[in-house]
């Protein structure tokens, strides 16, 4: 009886002790005064995006160091907070919760795949932060948190599609995606708008595949086999990083030439080509808001700093990269407009502010908390850049909402008073979807 | 590229023929606007060129399509840069004295394409049959019906078989669909063209007009329906094919694992990696090749081979001396810490090398296809097969036929009695466990040229390649064989009914349905296995 | 898993000496022209044999001739190619059945090498083994009635292993390990036990028990099916004797009438 | 004077109760260090803390399925991950119905993902999940009955060994490859995410919070005892049995492959349970977590902790995943899967039998001369089964 009762005594002594130590080592080491201003990056650094998102946390210190060397911001020294969510989607959630509640960062970049945005979204509202999210994405989506610097598909699908109609004489269509919500949604609206176009149905073909397919011989043949029908046929490709190296390899090795069957990408820059051979490839297509090859000062002096930086002077950039460059000087002039960091002052700051974009105009934050940019088309060059064969006159706004979709037609996004509402429904006049 | 500088004979051409459409513009006339640098006056002056018949016109074009002309100076002229930068006038291939700061004249698609078929009708009249075949088949795509007097011409007068066909051909597909056509010859288009039997004449034969006469589309509905029917045929074969050609990435794949996994019972989940450094050993070769010796890059890959099997052989003896050896007989004890080196090799190279995709080049006589009746063929994967072939007869020959593999079969069938032979098993193990991984780099090699070489190279091969080896039986070789070409196969055939996901899930769903059937495989070993 | 034993794999058949035969009604078990194949090896080759009730039954034969065979056909481990396999008086077709059901009907078995669960205690090796409920949701609430402690305890009175009743099995020695598994045999309750080579690896002396042990066995009702190669052992039980070749019985009878077979003296004994 | 009668072994062990006793005190210390204290005093632990350590917690409890079936039974899954995913999905569906008109397009009933899609009308598999019991049976049956279904399959037809974990990874791939179609109805790579409320309550609230912390140690605590009850039963000895030696089960009559399949349900069901209790503390669910890597790494967790010791799997979880977040932050981000995988070669060395595994031992050997048969069999994990 006895040794019973010390044994329990001493078991419950020992996890006393145990909790505690557990909730000590995981709770945050208490902040010192704040010298700096953090600015967290949340990009992954290992699993599968890390091919993608390794450069995009290089351009924020790469910009953090920049603008240190101008003396920082409201006079204090900028800090970038490093962690790596390893392309896990849950991770993202957890890392965001830490970089705001345990860092105190004053603002994130970070995310690149749609569902990690929308893994640390509740994250950013419900601790009130703020978002850049640099790449292009499927829209449907505003947040009072998030601020979108990459493209809505009105800002790089259509014009690409229009590019091929009115160039290439393009009357059938091959849309090949890879599953995932980008590719759906894209695909729709571009059908949607094909249609509207007159396209007939049976000239689209739309073709999904899983992330990292890497057998494409069936795809291919079939994409050769549909584009045979005596119509001018183009892809319109929105496969997903991985999975376009095979998917080019086999088109070069089937024999597919642009001239006969063009691609045209959404998620192939500079940093797929350096892994492949493109010889096979040239004239091939993607539309983006930026290419390296963009012939401005702007972007000359960019890559002469940024491969000093990254002691690299092969190294290429990328969209991705600029939208990173915007956000990150978007967010400077905001704060110092604001004159300070705290979200609340600085979210209705950003609206409105215009930065110079490399391409050699400026880009503004709109009301939608999207950017408006020049649609740029490029053709594969033999050398992996991109000869940029058609660039819009104008800067062109996002819709993030497309009104090529059912459900979201009527809904628009203004952050100003007194809308203030990312989902506005125009035709019932409530914030809030569709209604009741 | 697709044209030389054959001088062209402006006799040879019918004068005849070109007249009614070059009269008004001029060789000059297309230089000026080839200046303006649009892509609309540059396909309007090639097609000015294409019929001019003027000698510089085909330097001019060729210019074009290898990137060479080039325009500057106020107002701006167009020049051919020659050798070592120097600006040539595009007629007289002069050099200029005063030579502008100069630009080349863009190039699209559109113009690509305008390109061909003016090249093509340049060089119809090239003394090269080569050529002219290559210019009939150019002229056929480009269906430009512009080149239809000329075709006529050169068409009369051709005699070598082979061109002559082509021409007809070429003929045939610009007749076609082409308005104001008598019917007798759109109906003896339509027979040549019908006779190809491929997916291009399909294309073509659906090409016919709507408005043409019940006639015509009778014969174009016939050839459409036999060679539909034909394609069909051919199409199942292709798709086996396909799936020979899956299986044999499976096995590459696989293979090596049938070794580490399957011999000496490791589960070796840094398999995957092994497979990955030899891809990133093929990189690094060709780095080299690149920057040192350029004229050996189609060789890249054959050296490659070996040095990737012992580079990836040396780090699998390492790991194994290092860490596997402690684990035998504890297989579960072997996935946690191959687990565990897996992520270490992946994150070495990513450190190394940078997370992004690594350029792996494919050698010119693994680039194209050639066509076995409607069977198309790409050099690369047929390579793979043979390659895939070769590794596992050669493995297989190992086992067999040396004293090495002699000693590595006495290990694992019973590793005391092996022992006490005087074979030092340690030393066995380490050559096995080398092996397996020297095999999984020489994959590798092959892997490169049809994947991502990146540091998750591997992670995407390990599912598969344990699938293969398990349902093809662990311990036995041949039942890798079979498990990789049958599952390759099987991928293949299914995919055009269910679609590349739902074809791969069928796929796993048939495995494990057929595992309860042969819970050891197909080929399982009788007695004796890794589980023992 | 060490169920993987050695397949033993006959060359050729043999004419077959025929073995006594009981009727079927009357043999406890009954086997007739029971043939099995292993990729063209003939393991068993028209075995035919009977076990009476209350019987025990020494086997001995060289390697290869089909002992565990044919006891693998007995308890449903392998399935005859052709041939009849019958027990309790011929109600019960076993090539029908699986393990599980033969152990049911009452037929225990005892391998080759001793194969007793290593990590649980002697005692709950017998507890696993002991007659009664043997589904799995019941044995989650099941707790142990003190007639099975008596059972139990009768055993390892037996079996000699009280004093190791808390330790490891796989902490046993050899010839404990034998006798743990014979034990658990007993615990079983079987009508009918088949012991592979019981004393390999045993002293003389754990020799000269375990023969006890196995008559004591037989005394009190079971059956016994017992494959040996050790002659002392079997001459110590004292029973019938069928000596197994390549497949079929060579000869039968008392242990002496066997082994002065010359067939016997050739494939098996020696000169 | 029955001498069989020794002392069963206890239900709870040292281990056991010291193991329930940090619990029970981190059920009271953490939300009472959360809600009670102030936000910057030194014993403050924070929200995104609590939410942490919650989400370690059911990460235990999937360790501790996986431990039941593999440090018991023998059986290595290595698809564990779907019966943990399919829980999860199950109250993911249940969250997602409790947005209603919240959703961006504010539909009443289609969650955000269809109307995106243009789905007309909610597939019938959504129906019933906007009930709270109705969801939470799913938790447990989604799993169990899929783990049912194959595991009659696989244990009737005796697959085992390699090629038992083999084919489970098969299924939880095959899963994965489902579930990230857009086609099937479950949100594809997206997943389902932005839940709001959970009965009522804001998933987001610091309460809520704590009560999900608080729920995931009590069923942590509940699945402990209950794969304790399980283990030492007569039905858990039969367990052990099989992991040993299979055939002698059968020979004993033992259907083996019932006994395999109760335990496999059960342990598909905790891990259901575990999956249920995650998402709403992460907030998402999506098809990764069916990848069959997720599902290696639970085996990493147990054996780090120790095969075959219930407590061992479920520290080993908690461990690793707090590796996994201490090295994931800071200077040492990009070098952390060098730590990771460092770990796991140095255990397999170092600590074969893992940390509670090792420590049973060099306990057992200090104690040597007491002899207490009380104390837990270091189970002696055989290989490959």
């Amino acid at each position: 009886m006895l040794n019973l009762f010390t044994q329990a005594r001493r078991a419950a002594g020992r996890a006393a002790v145990g909790a505690a130590t557990l909730a000590l080592a995981a709770a945050s080491v208490p902040a010192h005064a704040q010298e700096t201003i953090k600015v967290g990056v949340l990009h992954s650094l290992s699993g599968t995006m890390a091919i993608s998102e390794t450069t995009l946390k290089d351009t924020v210190l790469f910009m953090v160091q920049e603008q240190n060397a101008k003396g920082g911001v409201l006079g204090k020294k900028l800090e970038a907070v490093v962690v790596d969510p390893a392309s896990n989607w849950p991770l993202f959630a957890e890392k965001a919760r830490e970089l705001i509640e345990k860092e105190k960062v004053a603002v994130v970049f970070g995310c690149w795949t749609s569902v990690s945005r929308k893994s640390v979204l509740p994250v950013f509202k419900e601790l009130n932060s703020i978002l850049f999210y640099p790449v292009q994405y499927e829209g449907e989506e505003s947040e009072r948190n998030v601020f979108y610097t990459g493209a809505a598909p009105n800002q790089q699908a259509i014009p690409a599609v229009d590019y091929l109609m009115e160039n290439e004489g393009v009357k059938r269509w091959v849309l090949a995606g890879t599953d995932y919500v980008y590719p759906r949604t894209t695909n729709k609206i571009l059908e949607a708008y094909l249609k509207s176009k007159g396209v007939a149905a049976e000239d689209i073909m739309i073709n999904y595949t899983p992330f990292g397919h890497s057998d494409w011989q069936t795809i291919v043949a079939d994409i050769k086999k549909f584009g045979s029908a005596g119509k001018k046929t183009a892809v319109v490709s929105t496969i997903n990083g991985d999975a376009n190296v095979p998917f080019y390899k086999e088109l070069g090795n089937q024999g597919i030439k642009a001239t006969d069957i063009p691609v045209v990408a959404f998620s192939v820059g500079e940093e797929e080509l350096a892994g492949i051979d493109t010889k096979p490839l040239v004239g091939h297509l993607a539309a983006w808001n930026y290419f390296q090859s963009v012939d401005t000062p702007e972007n000359e002096e960019f890559i002469k700093k940024w491969r000093g930086y990254i002691k690299n002077d092969k190294r290429v950039t990328n969209d991705p990269m600029e939208a990173t460059v915007i956000g990150f000087e978007m967010w400077v002039k905001a704060v110092e407009k604001a004159g300070t960091t705290e979200p609340d002052k600085v979210i209705p700051a950003l609206i409105g502010v215009s930065v110079p974009n490399l391409s050699g105009g400026f880009s503004t934050m709109m009301p939608n908390h999207h950017i408006t940019k020049p649609v740029l088309i490029g053709e594969i060059k033999d050398d992996g850049q991109f000869d940029i064969v058609e660039q819009t006159p104008g800067l062109i706004v996002a819709e993030e909402w497309s009104p090529y979709l059912e459900g979201s037609k009527d809904l628009i996004a203004d952050w100003r008073s007194p809308l203030n509402c990312g989902n506005f429904n125009v035709k019932t006049g409530k914030c809030g979807g569709a209604g009741q | 590229m697709l044209l030389a500088l054959a001088v062209l004979s402006a006799a040879a051409l019918s004068a005849a023929a070109l007249a009614g459409r070059a009269e008004a513009q001029d060789v000059g006339g297309a230089l000026a606007q080839l200046a303006t640098n649009k892509y609309d006056d540059t396909e309007a002056a090639l097609s000015v060129l294409a019929l001019s018949g003027d000698p510089a016109a085909v330097g001019i074009v060729s210019a074009l399509a290898e990137g060479r002309l080039v325009f500057g100076g106020t107002p701006p002229r167009v020049f051919i840069q020659g050798e070592g930068g120097a600006l040539l006038d595009p007629l007289t291939r002069q050099p200029v004295a005063d030579a502008p700061a100069v630009k080349p004249v863009r190039v699209n698609n559109r113009v690509r394409r305008a390109i061909e078929a003016a090249s093509g009708a340049l060089s119809l009249v090239s003394p090269d049959p080569a050529k002219r075949l290559e210019a009939a088949q150019a002229v056929g795509r480009s269906r430009d019906v512009a080149a239809l007097p000329a075709l006529d011409a050169v068409l009369a007068k051709e005699t070598d078989p082979k061109v002559k066909s082509a021409l007809a051909l070429a003929r045939a597909s610009i007749v076609i669909g082409q308005a104001g056509v008598s019917e007798a010859d759109r109906i003896a288009a339509i027979e040549v063209v019908g006779a190809q039997g491929n997916q291009d004449a399909l294309a073509l034969l659906r090409s016919v007009p709507a408005d043409a006469s019940p006639a015509v589309k009778d014969a174009a509905a016939a050839a459409i329906a036999g060679i539909e029917r034909n394609l069909a045929l051919w199409g199942a074969a292709q798709n086996v094919w396909y799936g020979l050609s899956l299986g044999s990435v499976l096995l590459l794949a696989a293979i090596g694992l049938a070794i580490t996994f399957g011999v000496m019972g490791v589960i070796n989940m840094a398999h995957g990696e092994m497979v990955m450094l030899g891809a990133y050993t093929t990189f690094v070769v060709q780095e080299l090749i690149r920057t040192h010796n350029p004229g050996l890059f189609d060789w890249s890959l054959i050296i490659a081979i070996p040095l990737a099997f012992l580079f990836t052989g040396l780090i699998g003896v390492i790991i194994e001396r290092t860490v596997i050896r402690f684990l035998y007989g504890r297989a579960l004890e072997t996935l946690l810490a191959t687990w565990g080196i897996s992520l270490i090799l992946q994150q070495a190279i990513r450190t190394l090398f940078g997370p992004t995709n690594r350029e792996v080049g494919a050698p010119s006589w693994m680039s194209g296809s050639f066509e076995i009746g409607q069977l198309s063929i790409t050099y690369g994967r047929l390579w793979i097969i043979v390659f895939a072939l070769l590794v596992f007869v050669a493995l297989l020959a190992v086992l067999r036929l040396t004293r090495i593999g002699l000693e590595m079969r006495a290990v694992t069938q019973n590793r005391r009695m092996a022992a006490s032979m005087g074979i030092r098993t340690n030393w066995v193990d380490a050559m096995t466990f080398g092996l397996g991984s020297g095999i999984a780099g020489m994959a590798g090699v092959a892997l490169s040229q049809i994947d991502n070489v990146s540091p998750n190279l591997g992670q995407s091969y390990i599912i598969d390649s344990f699938l293969v080896v398990v349902f093809g039986g662990v311990g036995n070789l041949w039942g890798t064989l079979v498990g990789a070409m049958s599952l390759g196969v099987a991928n293949k055939l299914l995919e055009p009914y269910a679609g590349a996901v739902l074809g791969k899930i069928a796929l796993l769903v048939i495995v494990i349905l057929f595992i309860q059937k042969r819970p050891r495989g197909l080929f399982a070993l009788k007695g004796r296995s890794i589980e023992a | 898993m060490s169920d993987t034993e050695t397949l033993v794999r006959d060359i050729e058949p043999d004419d077959g000496l025929g073995a006594a035969k009981k009727t079927l009604t009357e043999a406890l078990l009954y086997l007739n022209a029971v043939t099995v194949t292993f990729d063209g090896f003939r393991a068993l080759n028209e075995l035919s044999f009977t076990v009476d009730p209350g019987e025990m039954r020494a086997i001995i034969g060289p390697n290869g001739a089909g002992k565990t065979t044919m006891m693998d056909v007995i308890t449903g481990k392998t399935r005859p190619d052709k041939g009849d396999v019958f027990f309790n008086g011929g109600t019960t077709d076993l090539t029908r059945l699986d393990e599980t059901e033969i152990a049911t009907l009452g037929i225990g078995r005892k391998f080759q090498k001793p194969t007793v669960f290593e990590s649980h205690t002697v005692l709950d090796n017998l507890r696993l083994a002991l007659k009664g409920q043997r589904s799995a949701l019941p044995n989650i609430f099941r707790r142990e009635t003190a007639a099975e402690r008596e059972c139990i305890d009768a055993i390892f009175e037996t079996i000699r292993l009280t004093e190791h009743r808390d330790r490891l099995g796989g902490a046993l020695s050899h010839g404990q390990k034998q006798w743990l598994e014979i034990g658990m045999l007993l615990a079983q309750d079987p009508k009918l036990l088949l012991v592979d080579e019981p004393v390999a690896g045993m002293t003389d002396a754990e020799t000269a028990q375990t023969a006890e042990l196995l008559r004591e066995i037989n005394a009190n009702g079971h059956s016994v099916v017992v494959v040996e190669h050790d002659m002392t052992f079997v001459r110590d039980l004292g029973v019938r004797v069928m000596c197994l070749h390549e497949g079929s019985v060579l000869a039968e009878g008392t242990l002496d009438q066997v082994s002065a077979n010359e067939r016997v003296i050739e494939v098996y004994l020696g000169r | 004077m029955s001498t069989s009668e020794t002392r069963p072994p206890a239900l709870l062990t040292t281990s056991g109760l010291v193991f329930l006793g940090v619990l029970g005190a981190a059920v009271v210390l953490v939300p009472a260090l959360n809600l009670l204290t102030a936000p910057d005093s030194a014993l403050h632990v924070p929200t995104y803390v609590v939410s942490l350590l919650g989400k370690y917690l059911t990460y235990a409890l999937l360790a501790l399925s996986v431990d039941l079936i593999w440090g018991y039974v023998g059986i290595l899954s290595l698809g564990h991950g779907a019966f943990f995913a399919l829980g999860g999905y199950a109250m993911g569906m249940y969250l997602m119905r409790q947005i209603g008109p919240r959703g961006v397009y504010g539909d009443p009933v289609l969650p955000d993902f269809m109307v995106f899609l243009n789905w007309k009308e909610l597939p019938w598999f959504w129906y019933g999940f906007d009930l709270f019991p109705f969801a939470a049976l799913m938790v447990l049956l989604a799993p169990g009955i899929l783990a049912l279904v194959f595991g009659w399959f696989a244990f009737r037809s005796r697959v085992t060994g390699v090629y038992l974990s083999i084919i489970t990874q098969a299924m939880t791939f095959a899963l994965l490859l489902a579930f990230f179609r857009n086609d099937m109805g479950f949100g594809g790579n997206n997943g389902l995410t932005d839940f709001k409320d959970i009965l009522g309550f804001n998933i987001q609230a610091d309460g809520t919070r704590v009560v999900l912390f608080v729920l995931s140690a009590v069923a942590l605590g509940l699945g402990y005892v209950l794969c304790r009850f399980l283990v030492r039963s007569h039905f858990g000895k039969v367990l052990v049995a099989i992991r040993d030696a299979e055939t002698r089960v059968r020979f004993t009559g033992y259907r083996a492959e019932n006994y395999k399949l109760v335990a496999f349900v059960v342990s598909a069901m905790l891990a259901g349970i575990a999956g249920a209790l995650y998402v709403p503390q992460v907030g998402i669910i999506n098809p990764s977590e069916f990848s069959p890597a997720n599902s290696i790494e639970i085996i990493v967790w147990v054996a780090v902790g120790g095969r075959g010791t219930l407590v061992g799997a479920a520290l080993g979880a908690v461990l690793v995943n707090y590796a996994k977040t201490y090295f994931t932050s800071g200077l040492l981000a990009p070098y952390w899967l060098f730590m990771l995988g460092g770990l796991f070669v140095a255990v397999t060395l170092f600590l074969p039998k893992g940390i509670v595994g090792t420590f049973y031992d060099w306990r057992a050997r200090r104690r040597a001369s007491d002899d207490i048969p009380g104390a837990e069999p270091a189970a002696a994990p055989k290989p490959a089964e």
